[in-house]
């Protein structure tokens, strides 16, 4: 919010909140066998919400922006504002949680207990919207909590052992960063007041840590610790792959849209718009976070390259990945911030795919191994290419949209006079490479009879008829996040694509 | 702090605060249960002895009557009842409680007595305050006035706690009492002449209550006491259980409500009495809080006996109704 | 014209598309469909021919694209964007006829490729050269690994290690640049000169553009990935990929700005020095004409680094070096082709042998430089533009001198190719006479687009005259050394005494293709298992360290103990008692001070 | 030492005796008298207060004591009848949690 | 009908409505009962209008003055509390109308009456020995309503009434010092004239150890998991929520008036506070190891308490006291409505389920799952996590931590929230179906609608409430406690 945009108070933000909230009531109402009432209101939600977003984005990107604000207690509200970095946030869940929808109800055909699951997916994207259009650092906790709350049942859905264990863990986890998060907030509002955010930082903020700077790094290194553990910075990453346990369409929004993206927008909503860069610098907390940020980088990659297991060699990409936001919110250049919030729309395309079609090639064929896919393009040659252009998108090869963020960062990098983040991008460039390559090697490659699979190297048969290789339900999401991967790459310069719009929020951010 | 006689301290108070010391400390270190229970009964009697030379007659009364008779009949019968087999005390076990509990209970009381050492001698100026508004209260008597007028929220909620106590015992007992049916020749003369003798001095303490130490709970005590023996003598309608009886226990409580709400009618706050009608509002309701408190504890104590009435009564006839009920 | 790019652009795009479509599903229709198609896929390179050649220069750019996109045909890129139309084309025609299977998957990878080589050439920005580069760096890993035999896998796999390597190199050396605040590819060189981390980004540039040109260390995946890809594309792949890797080189290395590069410049023509050697020795032993044509390649693009390194080590004579790599990479590409086509041609066509013979060794003499060829002229004008340029290291030898050594090696080479070819045996099964007869013309009339490109360079460049006497005397002794030692190994092989010398009759088991490959795979394949083993072992102690953690002393078993205790009435009555008393006592102690 | 002390300390010492007697009894009709004498106890501490000067006594302390024995009635009254049912049911004394 | 008059409905409508529905059929008991706690919520709402307006409402009974009379106030904290005690009551006697296992005898409905007029009675007394009485009749409805829950509820409920009555006897005690001390038994007039530190120490001290012993606070709280459990689900949601309430507002208002006047209170509050982290702690584990879903809530209310307590302290270190009062207030508040949902919650899936054993209870998600729900809602709002009435709750009570600077109270009420959703989140899991049976098919005995409908609107109450504090917090701020009636 620079100085120059005007400030509309509006029902908006409360309406685009209630699109997912109100369907997901009415669908915990819903009896399990009204799944054609309980996939239209899932969808309207979802539609309903994409317009909403389309019809904001001109006009917050023209400088207006719409608040919505209620008392919580006196001295201290819940307020909710479009500002351009929260719209774009909304834009990402949106369009995402309207493809996960569809892979979901093509996914979970059949399977028992569905009301419950399309109950808490709709509030998961609830929480998320609401961390969006946080306009302060209550609300923001508040929704923060909320969202740990409302993906518990959904890591834990399928009732087996693992899933209830992985979803013990995850609570674990996520609930002991709620809790740092809380002191850190608590503690910022006793000190300085409510907390609203501010590009560029708040002013209060900077004079209370010019007054203490001991304790403003204290409460600065809590925040950042409540954040981080759903950021899966590296010592606090251990829950991510352990919630690989839950069912395809939730891993997908877990790691894609929700969770994962909360926790960064949440280090840069900390970062840039409470602390502002140059005081978080001036505490020294910028180097650590970027010091972080690399090792997990790093890590994530190398502990990818053991994993057989598909989906937990997809989560420990993840957890890299999203390092490459944290990094970039923690180098002081105003690319590198663009660099950092387009990675987040990027990322979350490509890892949406990826586990898209992972959820493809484990519903259709049963393969949940990386050994076990060999020659698995001829049988589902779609699903691979769409795997493919996601692989690609996240090594960062130019087409394809992951090359714009690592091009930003490693820019921003240099801008930032830290030559070594080229380094850190280039190692991971290659461990992903490593990790990722392989995969698609044996996928297009290497023989069906090769792989140790049962039958002799035939797969077997498409289940249906009409010559698809999958259910449209679940081909075409998968398709549609690989073209948009290709899109936001190639069309980068467009004025609404996310590259445009990152580069105007991060501006923001340098007032 | 005024001397008295020939040393600071009546003798006599000397000795019934040394027997009451005496009684009590029998009363909870006898081991049997029955030596406890006569040890508890005398300890009541010299109790009330007691009230009575701290000048509190009203309360000696209630003690005789509550405390001695109804507590003391209630622990008899239940002795009377059963006794369970004492489970093995091992020696040592009991030693070290009893050891346990002298130190901390030396300790407490030495830090108790320097608390109420510091309190001061003089009296409260509570009491002349509440004495000089006696005559505005409608009686005459500063305990009944206390307790019917200035207080009487007070007295409505102990009503209400002896009440739900009479519910709760009975709800828990409600299917075992059994009536008394062949008393035998003792009984029926005691039921002649006891009875009436008992509800005559409880009606006289209901009416003197207004003017000399008296009043509702004494009267009811009594009323109890004197329900119970006919109960126990064959006297069938004094049978103080089911719907009946429990409508004359509520009746007392609902009409105190009443009361408050015809006070907040007339004068605009709860339970206040106008002057004008006070003295006959506060003689209506003793009355009825004697009935509700009679039953009540006839109830109780018929609860608390319920069982084992049923065998005692296994003889076939039923013995003609005596005497009305009061 | 720029709407003319656009269609040369797209058009390949458009066709391998519809290859890509009209293969998915089963069915007559879409099968004799899709023949077609790749019957005239060639067609779809016309296009760029025509545009290649019409293009005024002028700077075309799409804003919306990746960080905005710029193509600008400078004289540098025009002869190699028209030499990859005449080699694509060629080997799109040759594809449908040749023994490969899936023909329309190569044809569909070879469009993709054309398309990301023209860009190569043209880009006139960081961010569309990457972008191209490292599309037809990844494109070329689907063609070498075409063929799915188990050599042809190994060959991809190394080759996408070395391009996964060069990538980054490259990408890291941009990223450098544009920290500079430069976009545009003309005012590279200056800003690489200028900026303080130039020795960083020269050395990253070396190694990125290294890999695709096969400069020594970095050569090994050349010598795999030909045999293994189908003929048509090792052509492809020889003639106009290699050169991207040359045109990187050129365009971003700072060549004549300024200072001299002492230390890269002699680095570099050593190496180049040492490749020609290498591809000599190892070349002739071997016996598979494509590994022989490899290792030439090797050896020829070792010349055009040498040539680059010249212009590092002397200023003063780049723009000559620049237009001389050009001319050179223009005919070593139009030769290496037709010889690699040669193979499909000797293998498959029905024309008569002679007629596949005189076009071979014609273009075999070009590659050795021999008078009259599209070699001399290249030969001579890289030697005159070289003028006395020395080795730092040794002063005495003018580096002009060396490079005739280089035409001894490759005419050595080309006799055991020769040799090779005559053992093979021809198959006569297809062949239309239009891909032969264009395959013909290229071979014989190499020469002359040589020499038309020579004469367009003409300022810096001198363009010998066809039967000058000094030249062709120059040019023609290392062609005749090379005769003379060929023949005399021949006759030492067909004594008896050394009929089974392996040396003589070499089976390429002495030294394995890729030669210093086997290593490099070993060890990359050891670090590779060493990162898994580490990282697998990161997880097993982590998960111990928190299982640990986790089994460590819980104090829930002595709680619930302590409160089975805890809940008789005895023991918690005397808790209450005591609570009592020690409350109290606290406040008689703590109030009687006060 | 004034009578006001005497009873004082009289009801100190019978109040804490039955406190801890009460708390320290397994015996359900001796924790019931424990509880009844230390009841005593507090009340004759609140008499001897009332009864502080040479004049009349303060009445208010004596309607409370007067309701405090009513209490204490209605509890024994219902704790025997519990007492009663634990024992016919010759229930576990020790009541612990299930 | 004046404000003032106002004060007394809470006490004397549920007490004439027990006395009725004694002796009326249990049909129109019920509702009775029923319309009763309607009027209660009601009432408290119209109090709640007139604090806002004019501050504490003052009411002295039967026209009396105070020392001679009894005087009554309902200030912020008895408007609140009047308000649960209303909602828990309405819910409770719901559920019993609906279902008469969850009554556990005819005797429900007058011991309810009489429990609910006790405590809303103890809410708005000003008068220490009305206090006492009041507790007496709490005690006696109590203890007959946990004797209501079956066979094995006697001892429970006898061990129950012995720690209660003693732990009143300590308060009479009390009350006896401060009449000896400054004559009279107003609670207001008291603290005026009280001036010895000693003796006002005393009498703080045994009343902390008598509401101690009575609301189960750490080292006094064995009996509360053996009565509670015993108990009919009902009644045992009514003693968690509601009885142990009275006890605790109690010692809020000795530490409210005699606070200030001694400084031995400092000591004597942190040693409340130590207890209270002690009792979170040892609640929370033991909820952990316990394997009874009533016995898991019961020990949760052994922790809350603590929590209840932690004010106690902190009223005296932090420097603007108002935002720990206010914020133990809303806990308590929040704490109250969760239990009674989580308790009859907990009721209905261990009727439906045949056993209340955690191992029991698989596949009941998918049969009752608004069941479930509510209890983990109630548990969420147990632990203070947004956005429930818990969280706003612990914000506060944080806030006030830090500004005293206290670390460790800080860590409790973060440390004790984890703990809470820990035992919250292994009763959820041991209700999710078995792998493999999806449809949670085991025949459940299903529980009639409003079983399902009322804990889940009580939890659905706690988020409302939850995101809308404010109206609360203004009725606090208006009479704030501290202030004197």
């Amino acid at each position: 919010m620079n100085d120059d945009t005007v400030t509309v108070m509006s029902a908006l933000p409360v309406v685009l909140l209630l699109t997912s909230l109100v369907p997901a009531l009415l669908i915990f109402a819903l009896r399990e066998k009204q799944t054609v009432l309980r996939t239209t209101l899932n969808l309207a939600g979802a539609i309903a919400k994409v317009v909403l977003v389309i019809v904001l984005i001109p006009r917050v990107v023209a400088g207006e922006e719409l608040r919505a604000e209620f008392t919580w207690i006196p001295g201290l509200d819940i307020v909710f504002v479009t500002d351009t970095f929260s719209l774009f946030f909304v834009a990402l869940s949106a369009g995402l949680w309207l493809a996960t929808t569809i892979y979901a109800v093509g996914y979970l055909e059949g399977s028992p207990n569905r009301s419950r699951f399309f109950g808490f997916f709709s509030l998961c994207v609830t929480a998320t919207v609401g961390i969006a259009l946080a306009g302060n650092l209550l609300t923001f906790l508040i929704f923060f909590e909320l969202l740990t709350l409302v993906t518990y049942p959904l890591v834990a859905h399928r009732g087996t052992r693992a899933a209830l264990r992985g979803a013990r863990i995850y609570l674990a986890y996520t609930l002991g960063g709620g809790v740092a998060l809380l002191l850190g907030v608590a503690w910022l509002t006793l000190e300085v007041g409510p907390v609203e955010f501010r590009a560029g930082g708040i002013p209060e903020v900077a004079e209370f840590a010019a007054r203490d700077p001991l304790t403003a790094t204290v409460i600065g290194a809590v925040l950042l610790l409540g954040v981080g553990v759903k950021a899966a910075l590296f010592p606090l990453h251990g829950w991510l792959p352990i919630a690989m346990v839950a069912p395809a369409p939730v891993s997908a929004l877990l790691h894609a849209v929700a969770v994962v993206k909360a926790g960064a927008f949440g280090i840069i909503r900390i970062v840039e718009d409470v602390f502002g860069l140059a005081l978080f610098a001036e505490l020294g907390m910028l180097q650590a976070l970027a010091v972080v940020a690399s090792v997990t980088i790093v890590y994530g990659s190398v502990r990818a390259l053991a994993q057989d297991d598909l989906k937990k060699r997809l989560a420990y990409s993840t957890v890299s990945q999203v390092s490459y936001i944290a990094l970039g919110a923690a180098l002081l250049s105003p690319i590198a911030t663009a660099g950092a919030i387009v990675h987040m729309v990027n990322q979350g395309f490509m890892k949406i795919t990826l586990f898209f079609c992972a959820g493809l090639f484990a519903e259709e064929l049963k393969l949940s191994k990386v050994s076990q896919l060999a020659g698995v393009g001829r049988r589902m040659p779609v699903t691979s290419a769409a795997f493919t252009i996601a692989a690609l998108g996240m090594i960062g090869l130019p087409p394809f949209a992951g090359f714009i963020s690592k091009w930003a960062l490693g820019l921003g990098g240099l801008d930032a006079g830290q030559p070594w983040v080229i380094a850190v991008l280039l190692t991971s460039t290659v461990l992903n490479a490593a990790y990722f390559l392989p995969i698609i090697a044996t996928i297009w490659t290497s023989p069906r009879s090769e792989s140790e699979g049962s039958d002799e190297g035939t797969f077997p048969a498409p289940a249906r008829r009409s010559g698809w290789e999958a259910p449209a339900s679940l081909l075409l999401p998968a398709v549609a996040t690989a073209l948009f991967v290709i899109l936001f790459g190639v069309a980068a310069g467009w004025d609404y694509s996310p590259w445009v719009l990152a580069q105007i929020v991060g501006e923001g951010a340098w007032p | 702090m005024t001397v008295i006689a020939f040393s600071d301290v009546d003798v006599l108070d000397m000795l019934v605060v040394a027997a009451v010391a005496v009684t009590a400390i029998l009363a909870i270190a006898i081991p049997r249960r029955v030596g406890a229970t006569i040890a508890f009964l005398v300890f009541g009697l010299l109790l009330a002895l007691l009230w009575a030379r701290v000048a509190a007659p009203d309360v000696a009364i209630a003690e005789a009557a509550l405390g001695g008779g109804v507590a003391g009949a209630l622990l008899v019968d239940a002795l009377h009842r059963r006794q369970p087999a004492q489970p093995n005390r091992d020696r040592r076990r009991a030693v070290a409680i009893t050891a346990v509990g002298a130190a901390l209970g030396a300790v407490t009381f030495a830090a108790l007595a320097t608390v109420l050492s510091r309190l001061t001698a003089e009296p409260a100026d509570l009491g002349p305050l509440a004495l000089e508004a006696v005559e505005r209260s409608g009686v005459s008597h500063p305990i009944t006035a206390v307790l019917l007028n200035f207080r009487n929220l007070d007295t409505l909620l102990e009503i209400a706690v002896v009440v739900f106590a009479a519910v709760g015992a009975a709800a828990l007992s409600r299917d075992r009492i059994r009536t008394v049916t062949d008393p035998g020749p003792v009984r029926r003369v005691i039921a002649v002449i006891i009875v009436p003798a008992l509800v005559l001095l409880a009606a006289w303490l209901l009416v003197a209550g207004t003017s000399e130490p008296g009043g509702a709970f004494q009267a009811g005590a009594v009323l109890g006491a004197a329900l119970i023996i006919a109960h126990l003598c064959g006297v069938r309608p004094a049978r103080a259980a089911g719907g009946r009886a429990l409508v004359l226990v509520v009746a007392g409580l609902l009409a105190f409500i009443l009361l408050g709400g015809i006070g907040l009618a007339a004068t605009g706050t709860w339970l206040a009495l106008d002057l004008s009608w006070a003295f006959a509002a506060i003689l209506a309701i003793e009355t009825l809080l004697t009935v509700s408190i009679g039953v009540a504890l006839a109830m109780l104590f018929l609860a608390a006996g319920s069982r084992d009435d049923a065998a005692a009564a296994d003889r076939a006839a039923d013995a003609p109704a005596l005497g009305g009920a009061p | 014209m720029a709407v003319m790019w656009a269609l040369s652009f797209v058009v390949p795009l458009l066709v391998a598309a519809t290859i890509a479509a009209l293969s998915l599903g089963a069915g007559e229709a879409r099968t004799r469909a899709r023949e077609l198609v790749v019957q005239y896929a060639w067609l779809a390179v016309v296009p760029t021919g025509i545009v290649a050649s019409l293009d005024d220069g002028a700077l075309k750019t799409v804003d919306w694209m990746l960080f905005g996109t710029a193509i600008r045909l400078d004289e540098v890129g025009r002869p190699l964007v028209l030499l990859a139309v005449i080699l694509y084309g060629i080997a799109l025609a040759f594809v449908p006829r040749s023994i490969s299977e899936r023909p329309a998957g190569l044809n569909g990878f070879l469009l993709l490729c054309f398309t990301a080589n023209v860009g190569v050439f043209v880009a006139a920005n960081l961010v569309t050269f990457y972008l191209v580069f490292a599309a037809m760096s990844f494109l070329g890993y689907a063609i070498v690994v075409h063929d799915r035999t188990t050599s042809a896998r190994r060959a991809g796999a190394v080759y996408l290690v070395m391009t996964v390597f060069g990538e980054s190199a490259v990408l890291g050396a941009f990223l450098l640049i544009a920290s500079e605040g430069v976009t545009d590819v003309l005012d590279v060189p200056a800003a690489v000169a200028a900026s303080d981390a130039r020795d960083v980004i020269v050395a990253l540039l070396i190694i990125g553009f290294g890999v695709k040109a096969g400069t020594i260390p970095l050569h090994v995946w050349l010598p795999l990935a030909h045999p293994a890809a189908p003929s048509p594309a090792s052509a492809v792949l020889s003639g106009v990929m290699l050169k991207a890797g040359i045109i990187g080189l050129l365009r971003f290395l700072p060549l004549g700005e300024g200072a001299a590069e002492p230390l890269w410049g002699g680095l570099l023509v050593t190496l180049a020095l040492v490749g020609g050697l290498l591809a000599a020795v190892v070349g002739v032993l071997h016996d598979n004409p494509k590994v022989i044509l490899a290792y030439s390649s090797i050896g020829q693009m070792g010349f055009i680094t040498a040539l680059i390194g010249a212009a590092l080590l002397e200023p003063a004579i780049a723009p000559a070096a620049i237009a001389a790599a050009v001319v050179y990479s223009v005919a070593h590409g139009l030769i290496k082709g037709a010889l690699f086509f040669s193979i499909q041609v000797w293998d498959l066509s029905r024309a008569p042998t002679w007629a596949v013979v005189v076009p071979q060794t014609v273009a075999a003499l070009g590659l050795a430089g021999a008078p009259l060829t599209a070699g001399f002229i290249a030969k001579y004008v890289s030697k005159e533009s070289l003028g006395d340029v020395a080795l730092p290291g040794l002063p005495v030898v003018a580096l002009a001198d060396l490079l005739p050594w280089f035409a001894v090696g490759s005419t050595v080479l080309l006799a055991r190719f020769a040799i090779a070819m005559s053992r093979r045996s021809r198959r006569r099964t297809a062949g239309k006479p239009i891909s032969t007869t264009a395959w013909a013309v290229l071979a014989l009339a190499a020469a002359a687009p040589v020499w038309w490109l020579a004469t367009g360079f003409a300022p810096p460049l001198t363009v010998p005259g066809w039967f000058s006497p000094g030249p062709v005397v120059d040019q023609s002794w290392p062609f005749l050394l090379g005769i003379a030692l060929a023949l005399a190994a021949a006759a030492l092989a067909r004594r008896p005494r050394f009929r089974d010398a392996r040396l003589l009759h070499p089976r390429g088991d002495i030294v394995p293709e890729g030669d210093v490959v086997v290593l490099l795979e070993r060890a990359t394949g050891g670090t590779m298992r060493g990162v898994i083993r580490a990282s697998g072992v990161l997880g097993a102690t982590r998960d111990a360290l928190v299982e640990r953690v986790r089994r460590g002393p819980s104090p829930m078993p002595t709680v619930s103990g302590v409160q089975a205790r805890l809940g008789t009435w005895v023991v918690s009555g005397a808790l209450a008692v005591a609570a009592l008393a020690g409350a109290l006592l606290f406040v008689v102690l703590a109030g009687g001070g006060g | 030492m004034t009578t006001l002390q005497l009873f004082m300390y009289a009801g100190a010492f019978i109040l804490v005796l039955g406190v801890a007697a009460t708390l320290l009894v397994r015996d359900l009709i001796r924790r019931l008298i424990a509880l009844n004498v230390a009841s005593g106890g507090v009340m004759l501490l609140l008499l001897a207060l009332a009864d502080r000067g040479d004049g009349e006594p303060d009445p208010v302390p004596q309607a409370l004591v007067l309701t405090g024995i009513v209490v204490m009635a209605a509890v024994t009254g219902i704790a025997i009848v519990l007492a009663r049912r634990v024992e016919q049911l010759d229930d576990d004394l020790e009541e612990v949690e299930q | 009908m004046s404000a003032a008059a106002l004060v007394l409905v809470p006490v004397f409508l549920p007490l004439a409505v027990g006395a009725l529905s004694a002796v009326l059929p249990r049909r129109a008991a019920a509702t009775l009962t029923v319309i009763a706690a309607v009027a209660t919520l009601m009432v408290a709402v119209l109090l709640g209008i007139a604090v806002l307006d004019a501050g504490p409402v003052r009411l002295e009974v039967a026209g009396w003055a105070p020392p001679v009379g009894i005087l009554l106030a309902a200030d912020g904290l008895s408007v609140v509390m009047i308000g649960l005690s209303a909602i828990a009551v309405l819910a409770a006697t719901l559920v019993a109308a609906a279902d008469d296992h969850f009554a556990g005898g005819h005797a429900f409905w007058p011991l309810v009456g009489a429990a609910a007029a006790a405590v809303n009675g103890v809410f708005v007394a000003r008068d220490v020995f009305t206090a006492f009485v009041l507790l007496e009749l709490l005690t006696i409805a109590s203890v007959a309503l946990v004797a209501l829950g079956g066979t094995r509820s006697a001892a429970a409920a006898l061990r129950y009434l012995f720690v209660a009555v003693t732990g009143s006897l300590f308060f009479l005690l009390a009350v006896a010092l401060t009449y000896g001390h400054t004559g009279t038994v107003d609670l207001a007039r008291a603290a005026e004239r009280a001036d010895d530190t000693v003796i006002v120490g005393a009498i703080i001290a045994l009343t902390v150890v008598g509401m101690a012993a009575k609301t189960a606070l750490f080292p006094l709280h064995s009996w509360l998991p053996v009565a509670h459990p015993a108990a009919p689900a009902a009644v045992s949601a009514l003693l968690s929520a509601l009885v142990i309430k009275a006890s605790i507002v109690i010692l809020w208002r000795i530490v409210e008036y005699f606070g200030p006047l001694t400084d031995l209170a400092a000591p004597l509050a942190t040693a409340v506070g130590v207890a209270g982290a002690a009792a979170v702690l040892w609640g929370g584990v033991l909820a952990l190891r316990r394997d009874r879903l009533k016995s898991i809530i019961a020990y949760s209310t052994v922790a809350q308490v603590g929590y209840m307590v932690l004010l106690v302290p902190l009223v005296f270190t932090a420097s603007d006291p108002q935002v720990a009062w206010i914020g133990g207030i809303l806990i308590t508040l929040a704490h109250g409505v969760a239990k009674v949902a989580m308790f009859l919650a907990a009721g209905a899936l261990a009727t439906a389920a045949g056993t209340s054993r955690l191992d029991g209870l698989e596949g009941t998600i998918s049969r009752m799952p608004w069941t479930v729900a509510a209890i983990g809602l109630a548990g969420v709002s147990l632990a203070g996590l947004p956005p429930t009435l818990g969280f706003v709750g612990k914000w506060m009570l944080v806030q006030a931590s830090l500004d005293a600077g206290a670390w460790w109270w800080l860590a409790l009420l973060l440390g004790g929230g984890l703990l809470t959703f820990a035992y919250t989140a292994r009763m959820l899991r041991a209700t999710f179906n078995p792998p493999g049976d999806f449809s949670g098919a085991r025949e459940l005995t299903r529980p009639a609608r409003t079983v399902a409908i009322v804990p889940l609107a009580l939890a659905a109450l706690s988020v409302v409430l939850g995101l809308i504090p404010w109206l609360l917090i203004e009725v606090l701020s208006a009479a704030p406690m501290g202030g004197g009636a």
